[in-house]
């Protein structure tokens, strides 16, 4: 890989969306944390640009930090005695194992294929724009159901996260 | 352009600190942070091998239009399940998963 | 500044620069020449507004330092500067520092997909009017770190006040947003603007610009929806602690939204750079759109400076119960009326190259659709202050009639 | 200009945007007079001591409004797409984007029958 602007935004979208993930496991005050959870995901929308979807990275700042943000840290304010849990972790040695084994087998599974030459090193020249994406979500033979579909869950999820929160008292 | 493995790379190591916040960390809403990061690592595995994949004559958009859903997903279990700690807490005073047990046999 | 890039590019690996570095610096230079705009409008803006501000109030305004005050801003600059910068205590340093470098930041960001004329702007992105959109959205991730950095109860519950209704007028922006993206079918706002060539989408929805309006207003936290300096009820709000410069930013931010949200409805709904001859000279287009955008913020300076303020039950029950069920109404209705128009052909598919000519029939159709719409709007509006007024008026009957008692 | 160089502008000016605010901050810093004492930099509340956490309880309101906020945001997920694609759409492709809305007012509807919208 030499120097390039690919190169350099990889490296700094790296750092941002591992460090945020580590402040995101590490950190005591749950603020913080939605912070560094934002940084991270910041970092996830620069891999969707460097990888030609745009609009991704778009709709992952507007749906993340825009609106995921500010309903955490409402959440976190609303909860707020959540501070004063002394031990930040349970089973951490447990957890850690698993963790760690876990990325092992992935990052196992990740390489092997470089070996054997199964993965592609290049991507091709064309890709879809948003435009592709619209028409293909109303197409019949396209993503028509999911895409109702999803408009059921958000539905649900509203009228049920509305149900859940609303407090009877007041 | 970076080759494919880095960004799998990268997401396997999203993915396992996700996977640690999610059995290590005490608070409710911590856990539902780390959930996000697995999402996340999920959708940067999505977009990844849609860029990469042949696309031959016919356009291929499973792997964008995925993205897009579980994005939605991801929004859904955010929203109810800070609504389930809010309300949780209301009731109890608490914030950790193993103090609530209501639900239990 | 696309000819600029290639330009200054080939210059400099003619020189002999490497390929890589000749273009960063290209690119740098342009970065500089498009963000200058904002940050030397920005100066200027504050002597407007308060210019503007005085006239309204019947005052002079800023007069003393240079010609018509007009230095008035570097004088407070001098003054902000020589300030000294409190840190509360008890603030976590790191984000109490950074809020309002992102907020400011948040504002610039936007000029960088702003097209000044058919021929000069930053960039064209593909995802445009989404990328504003975004970027705004940091701003109020901004005022709640502000709020919560700050350790204190006034600038946390200011800061939750300022973000709801930010995020609650979000839903009928973006809404409204909607409109000149499918219209055009495309979100960049170079071919949202060019698509305006035969008609301006102000034209096919008044509607969805008046609500474009009005939520960019209150994203901006200005009067009636001004939250933000709600003095007698926040003290100051979510930036309370801040002092200096610092303070300063915010405000500088405000200021420049203001300006940027006008620039921004010029070009979604006015037609940006068109209008007579603009096509002659860059300059003529740079200086159309800068009338519009400049008339469009004279507008809400007056409404600012004329409106009282809403309590926050009254914001929020506008902008649930009446902002986002229009916005949303006028969508379906001027999509359904364009689509079946469409397939009847009587409306253009692509309004790209469509001639004044050809949008007549659209254009009559959905101002009609429009008009009723307002005119259904209006009757309800009078209905309900009619019923508002009668119960203030039994409300006080009772009263007199309890202290005649 | 392709479109990884676009967005090389946005990411240089993403780098220069915040240098722009933090100039002025950085002069003032050389500038400004230093004297701090305790009583300044106590937090700025009725001139006492403040009392007892700033967290304080917040109402539910707040999450509510931002929890509706978010499911109309996810939705432009989806609907910036289908605008996008709005002139080249057949009808069917239009009546699936207007079953979406429609459903998502539905929830709209609810949250408004169940006065989850006012302000309490």
């Amino acid at each position: 890989m030499e120097l390039n602007a690919i190169t350099i935004g990889f490296v700094v979208f790296t750092i941002f969306t591992l460090g945020g993930g580590i402040g995101v496991v590490t950190t005591r005050n749950l603020f913080q944390g939605t912070i560094w959870l934002m940084v991270s995901l910041f970092g996830v929308a620069g891999y969707f640009v460097l990888l030609s979807a745009p609009f991704l990275a778009a709709v992952q700042v507007l749906v993340y930090i825009g609106a995921i943000a500010i309903l955490i840290t409402f959440a976190v304010m609303l909860t707020r005695s959540v501070t004063r849990i002394k031990e930040r972790y349970i089973r951490i040695l447990p957890s850690f194992i698993v963790s760690l084994a876990l990325f092992l087998i992935l990052l196992f599974g990740v390489t092997v294929p470089i070996f054997s030459g199964h993965l592609p090193e290049s991507a091709p020249e064309y890709v879809a724009s948003t435009r592709d994406l619209g028409a293909a979500l109303v197409d019949e033979n396209g993503y028509v159901v999911p895409f109702l579909l999803a408009s059921v869950l958000l539905t649900a999820a509203m009228i049920g996260a509305i149900f859940i929160a609303r407090d009877e008292s007041a | 352009m970076a080759p494919l493995w880095m960004y799998l790379a990268v997401a396997a190591a999203l993915f396992s600190l996700g996977v640690f916040g999610v059995l290590a960390r005490r608070n409710a809403v911590a856990v539902l942070m780390s959930v996000e990061l697995m999402l996340n690592a999920v959708n940067i595995n999505l977009v990844a091998f849609w860029r990469y994949s042949e696309t031959g004559t016919d356009l291929l958009l499973n792997g964008y239009a995925f993205t897009a859903f579980v994005l939605i997903v991801a929004a859904a279990e955010a929203a109810v399940g800070l609504a389930i700690i809010i309300t949780v807490y209301r009731n109890r005073r608490s914030v950790i998963p193993e103090e609530a047990r209501a639900l239990k046999g | 500044m696309d000819e600029l890039c290639t330009g200054l590019c080939s210059v400099l690996v003619e020189a002999g620069a490497d390929a890589g570095l000749a273009q960063f610096l290209s690119l740098l230079v342009g970065v500089l020449l498009v963000s200058g705009v904002p940050l030397i409008t920005v100066i200027l803006l504050i002597w407007i507004e308060r210019k503007v501000a005085a006239r309204i109030q019947d005052r002079i305004g800023p007069n003393r330092v240079g010609p018509v005050g007009l230095l008035q801003t570097i004088a407070d600059m001098i003054k902000l500067l020589s300030k000294e910068d409190i840190t509360p205590a008890a603030a976590d340093r790191v984000l109490y520092n950074a809020a309002p470098l992102v907020s400011f930041a948040s504002v610039v960001l936007i000029w960088a997909v702003i097209p000044f004329t058919p021929f000069h702007y930053g960039v064209d992105l593909e995802i445009g009017a989404l990328y504003f959109v975004a970027i705004a959205s940091f701003g109020a991730l901004a005022i709640m770190v502000a709020g919560w950095a700050s350790n204190n109860k006034y600038a946390l519950l200011g800061a939750f006040r300022v973000v709801s209704l930010l995020v609650s007028y979000e839903v009928p922006l973006v809404f409204a947003l909607l409109l000149p993206v499918l219209l055009a079918g495309s979100m960049s706002l170079l071919d949202i603007v060019n698509a305006q060539t035969g008609m301006w989408f102000v034209a096919l929805s008044p509607l969805a610009f008046v609500i474009f309006y009005i939520s960019s207003q209150a994203e901006t936290g200005r009067a009636p929806f001004d939250l933000i300096e709600a003095e007698s009820e926040l003290v100051a709000g979510f930036n309370i602690e801040y002092s200096g410069m610092k303070f300063g930013m915010f405000f500088a931010a405000e200021f420049l939204h203001v300006f940027t949200n006008g620039i921004l409805m010029a070009l979604l709904f006015f037609g940006g750079w068109m209008g007579p001859l603009y096509y002659e000279s860059p300059l003529i287009a740079f200086a159309w759109l800068g009338a519009k955008g400049g008339l469009i913020y004279f507008t809400t300076l007056w409404l600012r400076n004329t409106v009282p303020r809403l309590r926050i039950d009254q914001i929020m029950a506008f902008n649930w119960k009446f902002l986002v069920p229009l916005s949303i109404a006028n969508v379906i209705l001027i999509s359904l009326a364009l689509k079946i128009m469409q397939e009847l052909g009587w409306a253009p598919r692509d309004l790209m190259g469509a001639s004044f000519g050809q949008m007549l029939p659209t254009t009559f159709i959905l101002l009609v659709i429009n008009g009723f719409m307002i005119l259904y709007l209006l009757g309800m509006m009078r209905k309900r202050g009619r019923e508002a007024r009668r119960e203030s008026q039994i409300a006080q009957a009772s009263l007199a009639q309890a202290a005649a008692d | 200009m392709n479109v990884l160089n676009e967005w090389a502008f946005i990411g240089i000016f993403a780098v220069m945007a915040p240098v722009f605010p933090a100039l002025p901050i950085v002069i003032a810093w050389l500038f400004r007079p230093r004297k701090p004492n305790a009583l300044k930099s106590s937090t700025y509340e009725c001139g006492v001591e403040t009392i007892g956490d700033t967290w304080v309880q917040f109402r539910v309101q707040y999450y509510i409004y931002g929890l509706i906020f978010l499911v109309f945001d996810v939705e432009m997920v989806f609907l910036f797409p289908w605008a996008v694609a709005y002139n080249e759409m057949s009808l069917f492709g239009f009546v699936a984007g207007f079953l979406f809305i429609f459903l998502l007012t539905d929830a709209l509807f609810y949250a408004w029958k169940k006065n989850a919208l006012d302000w309490k």
